[in-house]
Protein backbone atom coordinates (compact mmCIF):
# COMPACT_ATOMS: atom_id res chain seq x y z
CA UNK A 1 0.00 0.00 0.00
CA UNK A 2 1.12 3.66 -0.40
CA UNK A 3 -0.23 6.54 1.00
CA UNK A 4 -1.72 9.76 -1.60
CA UNK A 5 -2.44 13.08 -0.69
CA UNK A 6 -3.58 15.50 -2.35
CA UNK A 7 -3.98 19.50 -1.63
CA UNK A 8 -5.82 22.76 -2.97
CA UNK A 9 -7.74 21.58 -6.34
CA UNK A 10 -6.22 18.39 -6.44
CA UNK A 11 -7.79 17.69 -3.33
CA UNK A 12 -11.09 19.36 -3.69
CA UNK A 13 -11.76 17.36 -7.37
CA UNK A 14 -10.71 13.75 -5.96
CA UNK A 15 -12.49 14.25 -3.00
CA UNK A 16 -10.40 13.22 -0.56
CA UNK A 17 -6.76 14.52 1.28
CA UNK A 18 -5.70 11.56 1.98
CA UNK A 19 -5.98 7.94 0.67
CA UNK A 20 -3.59 4.08 0.67
CA UNK A 21 -3.90 2.36 -2.21
CA UNK A 22 -2.76 -0.61 -4.15
CA UNK A 23 -0.51 0.15 -7.05
CA UNK A 24 0.11 -2.42 -9.87
CA UNK A 25 3.81 -3.10 -10.83
CA UNK A 26 3.63 -1.65 -13.88
CA UNK A 27 3.29 1.85 -12.52
CA UNK A 28 7.02 3.01 -12.03
CA UNK A 29 7.03 6.49 -12.52
CA UNK A 30 5.06 9.78 -10.95
CA UNK A 31 3.76 10.27 -15.01
CA UNK A 32 2.99 6.41 -14.82
CA UNK A 33 1.38 6.94 -11.62
CA UNK A 34 -1.45 10.05 -12.52
CA UNK A 35 -1.97 8.18 -15.60
CA UNK A 36 -3.17 4.89 -13.76
CA UNK A 37 -5.32 7.43 -11.07
CA UNK A 38 -7.36 8.77 -13.91
CA UNK A 39 -8.11 5.30 -14.96
CA UNK A 40 -9.65 5.20 -11.28
CA UNK A 41 -12.76 7.33 -12.35
CA UNK A 42 -14.42 10.92 -13.04
CA UNK A 43 -13.08 12.45 -10.30
CA UNK A 44 -9.46 11.95 -10.93
CA UNK A 45 -9.95 12.38 -14.53
CA UNK A 46 -10.95 15.60 -14.07
CA UNK A 47 -8.47 16.62 -11.24
CA UNK A 48 -5.76 15.18 -13.68
CA UNK A 49 -6.59 15.93 -16.57
CA UNK A 50 -3.73 18.40 -17.29
CA UNK A 51 -1.06 15.81 -16.24
CA UNK A 52 1.62 18.95 -17.01
CA UNK A 53 0.31 21.32 -14.30
CA UNK A 54 -0.04 18.44 -11.64
CA UNK A 55 3.32 18.71 -9.33
CA UNK A 56 4.67 15.37 -7.43
CA UNK A 57 6.34 14.98 -4.12
CA UNK A 58 7.77 11.76 -3.08
CA UNK A 59 8.64 11.52 0.93
CA UNK A 60 8.04 15.27 0.86
CA UNK A 61 10.30 16.39 -1.71
CA UNK A 62 9.58 17.09 -5.23
CA UNK A 63 10.43 15.12 -7.91
CA UNK A 64 10.02 15.21 -11.46
CA UNK A 65 7.35 13.14 -13.46
CA UNK A 66 10.03 10.75 -15.10
CA UNK A 67 11.88 10.17 -11.25
CA UNK A 68 10.82 6.51 -10.38
CA UNK A 69 8.05 5.94 -6.97
CA UNK A 70 9.99 3.19 -6.02
CA UNK A 71 10.19 3.00 -1.84
CA UNK A 72 8.10 5.86 -2.14
CA UNK A 73 6.23 6.23 1.65
CA UNK A 74 3.99 8.85 0.96
CA UNK A 75 3.50 10.42 -2.91
CA UNK A 76 1.78 14.10 -2.97
CA UNK A 77 0.22 15.31 -5.87
CA UNK A 78 -1.02 19.07 -6.05
CA UNK A 79 -1.18 22.11 -8.63
CA UNK A 80 1.21 24.43 -8.60
CA UNK A 81 1.97 26.49 -5.28
CA UNK A 82 0.80 29.89 -4.51
CA UNK A 83 2.41 30.99 -1.06
CA UNK A 84 4.39 33.42 -0.10
CA UNK B 1 29.40 31.72 9.67
CA UNK B 2 27.01 29.31 7.49
CA UNK B 3 27.15 26.71 10.36
CA UNK B 4 25.60 28.28 12.85
CA UNK B 5 23.73 31.30 11.75
CA UNK B 6 20.47 30.87 13.28
CA UNK B 7 17.45 29.67 10.87
CA UNK B 8 14.19 30.32 12.06
CA UNK B 9 11.09 28.30 10.03
CA UNK B 10 8.08 28.35 11.27
CA UNK B 11 4.40 27.57 10.04
CA UNK B 12 1.48 28.88 11.68
CA UNK B 13 -2.45 30.55 12.02
CA UNK B 14 -1.26 32.84 14.57
CA UNK B 15 0.02 36.63 13.29
CA UNK B 16 3.76 37.28 14.23
CA UNK B 17 5.82 40.25 15.20
CA UNK B 18 8.19 41.23 13.00
CA UNK B 19 10.30 43.36 15.64
CA UNK B 20 9.97 40.18 18.07
CA UNK B 21 11.72 37.87 15.20
CA UNK B 22 14.08 40.52 14.87
CA UNK B 23 15.70 40.48 18.37
CA UNK B 24 15.90 36.74 18.50
CA UNK B 25 18.01 36.67 14.99
CA UNK B 26 20.48 39.37 16.00
CA UNK B 27 22.47 40.46 19.41
CA UNK B 28 25.82 39.30 18.83
CA UNK B 29 27.14 42.34 17.09
CA UNK B 30 28.33 41.07 13.70
CA UNK B 31 25.14 42.54 12.05
CA UNK B 32 25.72 45.39 9.57
CA UNK B 33 22.05 45.02 8.08
CA UNK B 34 18.85 43.50 8.57
CA UNK B 35 16.31 43.45 5.83
CA UNK B 36 12.86 42.11 6.41
CA UNK B 37 10.48 41.28 3.77
CA UNK B 38 6.65 41.11 5.00
CA UNK B 39 4.19 40.05 2.99
CA UNK B 40 0.44 41.28 3.50
CA UNK B 41 -3.24 40.27 2.24
CA UNK B 42 -4.31 42.56 -0.44
CA UNK B 43 -7.72 43.82 -0.57
CA UNK B 44 -8.09 44.13 -4.51
CA UNK B 45 -10.18 46.89 -4.56
CA UNK B 46 -12.20 46.07 -1.41
CA UNK B 47 -13.42 42.99 -3.77
CA UNK B 48 -11.66 40.37 -1.18
CA UNK B 49 -13.00 39.14 1.73
CA UNK B 50 -10.60 36.52 3.06
CA UNK B 51 -7.42 34.50 1.54
CA UNK B 52 -7.52 30.89 2.64
CA UNK B 53 -4.09 29.69 3.00
CA UNK B 54 -3.27 25.66 3.23
CA UNK B 55 -0.14 24.05 3.06
CA UNK B 56 1.34 20.70 2.92
CA UNK B 57 2.34 19.86 6.80
CA UNK B 58 5.66 18.83 7.18
CA UNK B 59 7.00 19.53 3.71
CA UNK B 60 6.32 22.68 4.09
CA UNK B 61 8.64 23.35 7.21
CA UNK B 62 10.95 21.04 5.40
CA UNK B 63 10.86 22.86 2.14
CA UNK B 64 11.39 26.40 3.85
CA UNK B 65 13.82 25.21 6.17
CA UNK B 66 16.34 24.03 3.03
CA UNK B 67 15.72 27.20 1.12
CA UNK B 68 16.99 29.42 4.58
CA UNK B 69 19.80 27.05 4.60
CA UNK B 70 20.93 27.86 0.99
CA UNK B 71 20.48 31.32 1.45
CA UNK B 72 22.94 31.38 4.24
CA UNK B 73 25.44 29.90 2.36
CA UNK B 74 25.19 31.50 -0.61
CA UNK B 75 25.09 35.04 0.81
CA UNK B 76 27.15 34.10 3.80
CA UNK B 77 23.93 35.37 6.37
CA UNK B 78 24.13 35.71 9.92
CA UNK B 79 20.77 35.02 10.13
CA UNK B 80 17.72 34.05 8.42
CA UNK B 81 13.78 33.78 9.57
CA UNK B 82 11.03 32.64 7.87
CA UNK B 83 7.33 32.43 9.19
CA UNK B 84 4.31 31.79 6.81
CA UNK B 85 0.90 31.87 7.98
CA UNK B 86 -2.09 29.50 7.07
CA UNK B 87 -5.76 29.33 7.60
CA UNK B 88 -7.80 32.24 6.58
CA UNK B 89 -6.18 35.74 6.61
CA UNK B 90 -8.19 39.08 5.99
CA UNK B 91 -7.03 42.00 4.05
CA UNK B 92 -4.63 43.68 5.32
CA UNK B 93 -3.10 41.03 7.33
CA UNK B 94 0.07 39.52 7.32
CA UNK B 95 1.06 36.49 5.20
CA UNK B 96 4.65 35.99 5.38
CA UNK B 97 7.54 37.33 6.95
CA UNK B 98 11.07 37.00 5.76
CA UNK B 99 14.38 38.32 8.01
CA UNK B 100 17.79 38.18 6.88
CA UNK B 101 20.45 40.04 8.79
CA UNK B 102 24.47 40.06 7.51
CA UNK B 103 27.79 42.24 7.60
CA UNK B 104 26.65 44.30 4.54
CA UNK B 105 23.99 45.41 2.97
CA UNK B 106 23.43 43.48 -0.33
CA UNK B 107 23.61 40.47 1.10
CA UNK B 108 20.67 40.84 3.83
CA UNK B 109 18.86 42.44 0.36
CA UNK B 110 19.64 39.72 -1.37
CA UNK B 111 19.38 36.69 1.00
CA UNK B 112 15.75 37.93 2.00
CA UNK B 113 14.54 38.46 -1.77
CA UNK B 114 16.29 34.78 -2.79
CA UNK B 115 14.27 33.07 0.23
CA UNK B 116 11.16 35.22 -1.12
CA UNK B 117 11.39 33.99 -4.56
CA UNK B 118 12.25 30.24 -3.97
CA UNK B 119 9.61 30.59 -1.27
CA UNK B 120 7.02 31.81 -3.70
CA UNK B 121 7.71 28.21 -6.29
CA UNK B 122 8.80 25.69 -4.20
CA UNK B 123 7.09 25.73 -1.12
CA UNK B 124 3.92 24.03 -0.76
CA UNK B 125 1.22 26.31 -0.04
CA UNK B 126 -2.15 27.22 -2.17
CA UNK B 127 -4.26 30.32 -1.20
CA UNK B 128 -8.16 30.27 -2.65
CA UNK B 129 -9.93 33.70 -2.66
CA UNK B 130 -13.04 34.28 -0.83
CA UNK B 131 -14.99 37.47 -2.32
CA UNK B 132 -16.94 40.00 -0.30
CA UNK B 133 -20.02 39.07 -2.30
CA UNK B 134 -20.04 36.08 -0.26
CA UNK B 135 -18.82 34.22 -3.52
CA UNK B 136 -16.13 31.45 -2.95
CA UNK B 137 -13.40 32.50 -5.57
CA UNK B 138 -11.49 29.94 -6.94
CA UNK B 139 -7.75 28.89 -6.41
CA UNK B 140 -4.91 31.92 -7.16
CA UNK B 141 -2.71 31.12 -10.23
CA UNK B 142 0.57 30.55 -10.22
CA UNK B 143 2.08 33.40 -11.99
CA UNK B 144 4.53 32.67 -14.66
CA UNK B 145 6.87 36.02 -13.62
CA UNK B 146 7.24 34.27 -9.91
CA UNK B 147 9.35 31.36 -11.69
CA UNK B 148 10.84 34.14 -14.03
CA UNK B 149 12.17 35.82 -10.56
CA UNK B 150 13.14 32.20 -9.18
CA UNK B 151 15.40 31.22 -12.35
CA UNK B 152 17.58 34.49 -12.34
CA UNK B 153 19.12 33.29 -9.72
CA UNK B 154 20.12 29.99 -11.50
CA UNK C 1 -0.02 56.83 -6.94
CA UNK C 2 3.61 58.15 -7.23
CA UNK C 3 1.60 62.02 -6.28
CA UNK C 4 0.30 61.33 -3.01
CA UNK C 5 2.56 58.25 -1.51
CA UNK C 6 3.53 59.33 1.70
CA UNK C 7 7.27 60.70 1.97
CA UNK C 8 8.97 60.30 5.42
CA UNK C 9 12.16 61.82 5.81
CA UNK C 10 13.92 62.10 9.37
CA UNK C 11 17.15 63.07 10.84
CA UNK C 12 17.53 62.41 14.70
CA UNK C 13 19.61 61.45 17.26
CA UNK C 14 16.99 59.73 18.82
CA UNK C 15 17.09 55.77 17.59
CA UNK C 16 13.68 54.81 15.74
CA UNK C 17 11.36 52.35 15.90
CA UNK C 18 10.34 50.15 12.66
CA UNK C 19 7.33 48.90 13.97
CA UNK C 20 5.92 52.41 14.32
CA UNK C 21 7.19 53.66 11.47
CA UNK C 22 5.90 50.99 9.23
CA UNK C 23 2.42 51.79 10.80
CA UNK C 24 2.41 55.04 9.44
CA UNK C 25 3.06 54.26 5.89
CA UNK C 26 0.61 51.81 5.69
CA UNK C 27 -3.04 51.02 6.05
CA UNK C 28 -4.89 51.63 2.80
CA UNK C 29 -4.97 47.99 1.57
CA UNK C 30 -3.18 48.17 -1.39
CA UNK C 31 -0.18 47.28 0.06
CA UNK C 32 0.82 43.84 -0.44
CA UNK C 33 4.16 44.00 0.00
CA UNK C 34 6.92 46.09 2.90
CA UNK C 35 10.50 46.07 2.85
CA UNK C 36 12.42 47.24 5.78
CA UNK C 37 16.29 47.88 5.65
CA UNK C 38 18.42 48.57 8.89
CA UNK C 39 21.59 49.65 8.88
CA UNK C 40 23.23 48.57 12.60
CA UNK C 41 26.55 50.11 13.85
CA UNK C 42 28.91 46.64 13.95
CA UNK C 43 31.36 46.26 16.79
CA UNK C 44 33.77 45.26 14.17
CA UNK C 45 35.10 42.52 16.61
CA UNK C 46 35.14 44.63 20.13
CA UNK C 47 37.42 47.16 18.78
CA UNK C 48 34.81 49.70 18.33
CA UNK C 49 33.51 52.05 21.20
CA UNK C 50 31.31 54.23 19.03
CA UNK C 51 30.29 55.88 15.45
CA UNK C 52 30.63 59.11 15.77
CA UNK C 53 27.88 60.85 12.78
CA UNK C 54 27.56 64.03 11.14
CA UNK C 55 25.30 65.63 8.46
CA UNK C 56 25.07 68.50 6.98
CA UNK C 57 21.62 70.18 8.34
CA UNK C 58 19.41 71.30 5.83
CA UNK C 59 20.92 69.43 2.98
CA UNK C 60 20.76 65.98 4.59
CA UNK C 61 17.00 65.57 4.73
CA UNK C 62 16.55 67.32 1.12
CA UNK C 63 19.24 65.35 -0.40
CA UNK C 64 17.32 61.81 1.21
CA UNK C 65 13.94 63.56 0.37
CA UNK C 66 14.93 63.68 -3.18
CA UNK C 67 16.25 59.91 -3.81
CA UNK C 68 13.24 58.81 -1.80
CA UNK C 69 10.92 60.78 -3.97
CA UNK C 70 12.85 59.33 -7.54
CA UNK C 71 12.29 55.31 -5.76
CA UNK C 72 8.71 56.37 -5.68
CA UNK C 73 8.43 57.43 -9.48
CA UNK C 74 10.58 55.18 -10.71
CA UNK C 75 9.20 52.03 -8.85
CA UNK C 76 5.73 53.33 -8.29
CA UNK C 77 5.85 52.94 -4.62
CA UNK C 78 3.09 53.26 -2.38
CA UNK C 79 5.34 55.07 0.42
CA UNK C 80 8.65 55.25 1.56
CA UNK C 81 10.22 56.05 4.71
CA UNK C 82 14.11 56.82 5.54
CA UNK C 83 15.68 57.79 8.92
CA UNK C 84 18.87 58.35 9.73
CA UNK C 85 20.50 59.15 13.28
CA UNK C 86 23.26 61.40 13.61
CA UNK C 87 25.46 61.81 17.47
CA UNK C 88 27.53 59.24 18.88
CA UNK C 89 26.11 55.23 18.41
CA UNK C 90 27.18 52.21 19.97
CA UNK C 91 27.90 49.31 18.20
CA UNK C 92 24.54 47.29 17.66
CA UNK C 93 22.44 50.34 17.82
CA UNK C 94 20.62 51.50 15.17
CA UNK C 95 21.69 53.59 12.50
CA UNK C 96 19.77 53.97 9.30
CA UNK C 97 15.91 52.80 8.90
CA UNK C 98 14.50 52.68 5.19
CA UNK C 99 11.19 51.17 4.42
CA UNK C 100 9.26 50.76 1.27
CA UNK C 101 5.93 49.80 0.60
CA UNK C 102 4.60 48.87 -3.15
CA UNK C 103 1.63 46.21 -4.36
CA UNK C 104 4.19 43.20 -5.34
CA UNK C 105 7.62 42.56 -3.48
CA UNK C 106 10.08 43.58 -6.05
CA UNK C 107 9.14 46.55 -6.47
CA UNK C 108 9.35 47.09 -2.86
CA UNK C 109 13.19 45.20 -2.58
CA UNK C 110 14.49 47.56 -5.27
CA UNK C 111 12.78 50.65 -3.86
CA UNK C 112 14.20 50.38 -0.47
CA UNK C 113 17.71 48.67 -2.14
CA UNK C 114 17.71 51.87 -4.32
CA UNK C 115 17.14 54.65 -1.40
CA UNK C 116 19.99 52.86 0.50
CA UNK C 117 22.67 52.68 -2.54
CA UNK C 118 22.18 56.44 -3.43
CA UNK C 119 22.13 57.21 0.10
CA UNK C 120 25.20 56.14 0.94
CA UNK C 121 26.89 58.09 -2.02
CA UNK C 122 24.42 60.79 -1.73
CA UNK C 123 23.20 62.13 1.18
CA UNK C 124 25.98 64.48 3.21
CA UNK C 125 26.67 62.06 6.07
CA UNK C 126 30.21 61.66 7.55
CA UNK C 127 31.51 58.71 10.25
CA UNK C 128 34.31 58.78 12.30
CA UNK C 129 35.15 55.89 14.82
CA UNK C 130 36.31 55.95 18.56
CA UNK C 131 38.11 52.82 19.30
CA UNK C 132 37.51 50.91 22.66
CA UNK C 133 40.79 51.52 23.76
CA UNK C 134 40.39 55.34 23.91
CA UNK C 135 41.67 56.54 20.58
CA UNK C 136 39.89 58.31 18.02
CA UNK C 137 40.47 56.88 14.76
CA UNK C 138 40.04 58.33 11.80
CA UNK C 139 36.92 59.27 9.53
CA UNK C 140 35.70 55.76 7.37
CA UNK C 141 36.43 56.22 3.97
CA UNK C 142 34.02 55.69 1.43
CA UNK C 143 33.98 52.87 -0.85
CA UNK C 144 34.36 52.36 -4.19
CA UNK C 145 32.06 49.39 -3.93
CA UNK C 146 29.29 51.81 -2.82
CA UNK C 147 29.78 53.76 -6.00
CA UNK C 148 29.83 50.92 -8.13
CA UNK C 149 26.05 49.84 -6.33
CA UNK C 150 24.69 52.89 -7.22
CA UNK C 151 26.08 53.07 -10.63
CA UNK C 152 23.65 49.62 -11.39
CA UNK C 153 20.73 51.90 -10.95
CA UNK C 154 21.78 54.46 -13.53
CA UNK D 1 30.50 88.13 0.76
CA UNK D 2 30.33 84.32 0.67
CA UNK D 3 28.96 81.60 2.80
CA UNK D 4 31.42 78.72 3.17
CA UNK D 5 30.83 75.30 5.31
CA UNK D 6 32.52 72.61 5.98
CA UNK D 7 32.08 69.08 6.95
CA UNK D 8 34.27 65.97 8.04
CA UNK D 9 37.57 66.48 8.11
CA UNK D 10 38.04 69.82 5.79
CA UNK D 11 36.23 71.58 8.89
CA UNK D 12 38.73 69.38 11.10
CA UNK D 13 41.86 70.17 9.34
CA UNK D 14 40.70 73.95 8.25
CA UNK D 15 39.74 74.33 12.13
CA UNK D 16 36.26 75.86 11.40
CA UNK D 17 32.90 75.16 10.82
CA UNK D 18 32.18 77.99 8.44
CA UNK D 19 33.63 81.37 7.48
CA UNK D 20 32.16 84.25 5.62
CA UNK D 21 34.66 85.61 2.78
CA UNK D 22 35.03 87.43 0.28
CA UNK D 23 36.23 86.25 -3.07
CA UNK D 24 37.79 87.86 -5.92
CA UNK D 25 36.18 88.25 -8.91
CA UNK D 26 38.70 85.66 -10.74
CA UNK D 27 36.71 83.02 -8.84
CA UNK D 28 33.93 81.42 -10.76
CA UNK D 29 33.67 77.69 -10.45
CA UNK D 30 33.93 75.45 -7.52
CA UNK D 31 37.61 74.60 -8.36
CA UNK D 32 38.59 77.92 -8.29
CA UNK D 33 37.23 78.30 -5.09
CA UNK D 34 39.16 75.62 -3.71
CA UNK D 35 43.06 76.84 -5.35
CA UNK D 36 41.92 80.39 -4.28
CA UNK D 37 41.39 79.07 -0.28
CA UNK D 38 44.74 76.86 -0.97
CA UNK D 39 46.66 80.11 -0.70
CA UNK D 40 45.11 81.50 2.54
CA UNK D 41 47.14 79.22 4.53
CA UNK D 42 48.45 75.76 5.54
CA UNK D 43 45.20 74.51 7.20
CA UNK D 44 43.40 75.45 3.66
CA UNK D 45 46.47 73.77 2.10
CA UNK D 46 46.19 70.45 4.44
CA UNK D 47 42.05 70.07 3.91
CA UNK D 48 42.23 71.05 0.08
CA UNK D 49 45.28 68.90 -0.87
CA UNK D 50 44.05 66.45 -3.14
CA UNK D 51 41.07 68.90 -4.70
CA UNK D 52 39.90 65.57 -6.78
CA UNK D 53 38.17 64.00 -3.48
CA UNK D 54 36.65 67.34 -2.14
CA UNK D 55 32.90 67.22 -3.08
CA UNK D 56 31.15 70.99 -3.53
CA UNK D 57 27.30 71.80 -2.75
CA UNK D 58 26.11 75.25 -3.41
CA UNK D 59 23.25 76.29 -2.16
CA UNK D 60 22.93 72.26 -0.33
CA UNK D 61 23.06 70.48 -3.97
CA UNK D 62 25.91 68.86 -5.47
CA UNK D 63 27.57 70.55 -8.15
CA UNK D 64 30.89 69.57 -10.36
CA UNK D 65 33.96 71.50 -9.82
CA UNK D 66 33.63 73.19 -12.88
CA UNK D 67 30.26 74.28 -12.39
CA UNK D 68 30.13 78.15 -11.68
CA UNK D 69 29.45 79.50 -8.16
CA UNK D 70 28.05 82.78 -9.28
CA UNK D 71 25.11 83.41 -6.72
CA UNK D 72 25.52 81.11 -4.21
CA UNK D 73 24.62 81.71 -0.42
CA UNK D 74 26.12 79.02 0.64
CA UNK D 75 29.01 76.82 -0.67
CA UNK D 76 29.88 73.48 1.03
CA UNK D 77 32.97 71.70 1.08
CA UNK D 78 33.04 68.17 2.37
CA UNK D 79 34.87 64.68 1.87
CA UNK D 80 33.07 61.72 0.19
CA UNK D 81 30.10 60.83 2.05
CA UNK D 82 29.35 57.85 4.30
CA UNK D 83 26.13 58.04 5.79
CA UNK D 84 24.01 54.52 5.83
Amino acid sequence: MTKLVYFAWVRERIGKGEEEIDLPASVKTGGDLLRHLKTLGDDYAHALEHENVIRIAINQEHVEHDDPIAGAREIALFPPMTGG
Amino acid sequence: MAGDAPVIVRVQTDDFDAAAETARLTGDGDAGAIVTFTGLCRDEGGMLAALELEHYPGMAEAEITRICREAVARFSLLGIAAIHRVGKIAPGENIVLVIATAPHRHAAFDGASFVMDYLKTSAPFWKKEHFADGRTGGWVDAKESDDRAREKWA
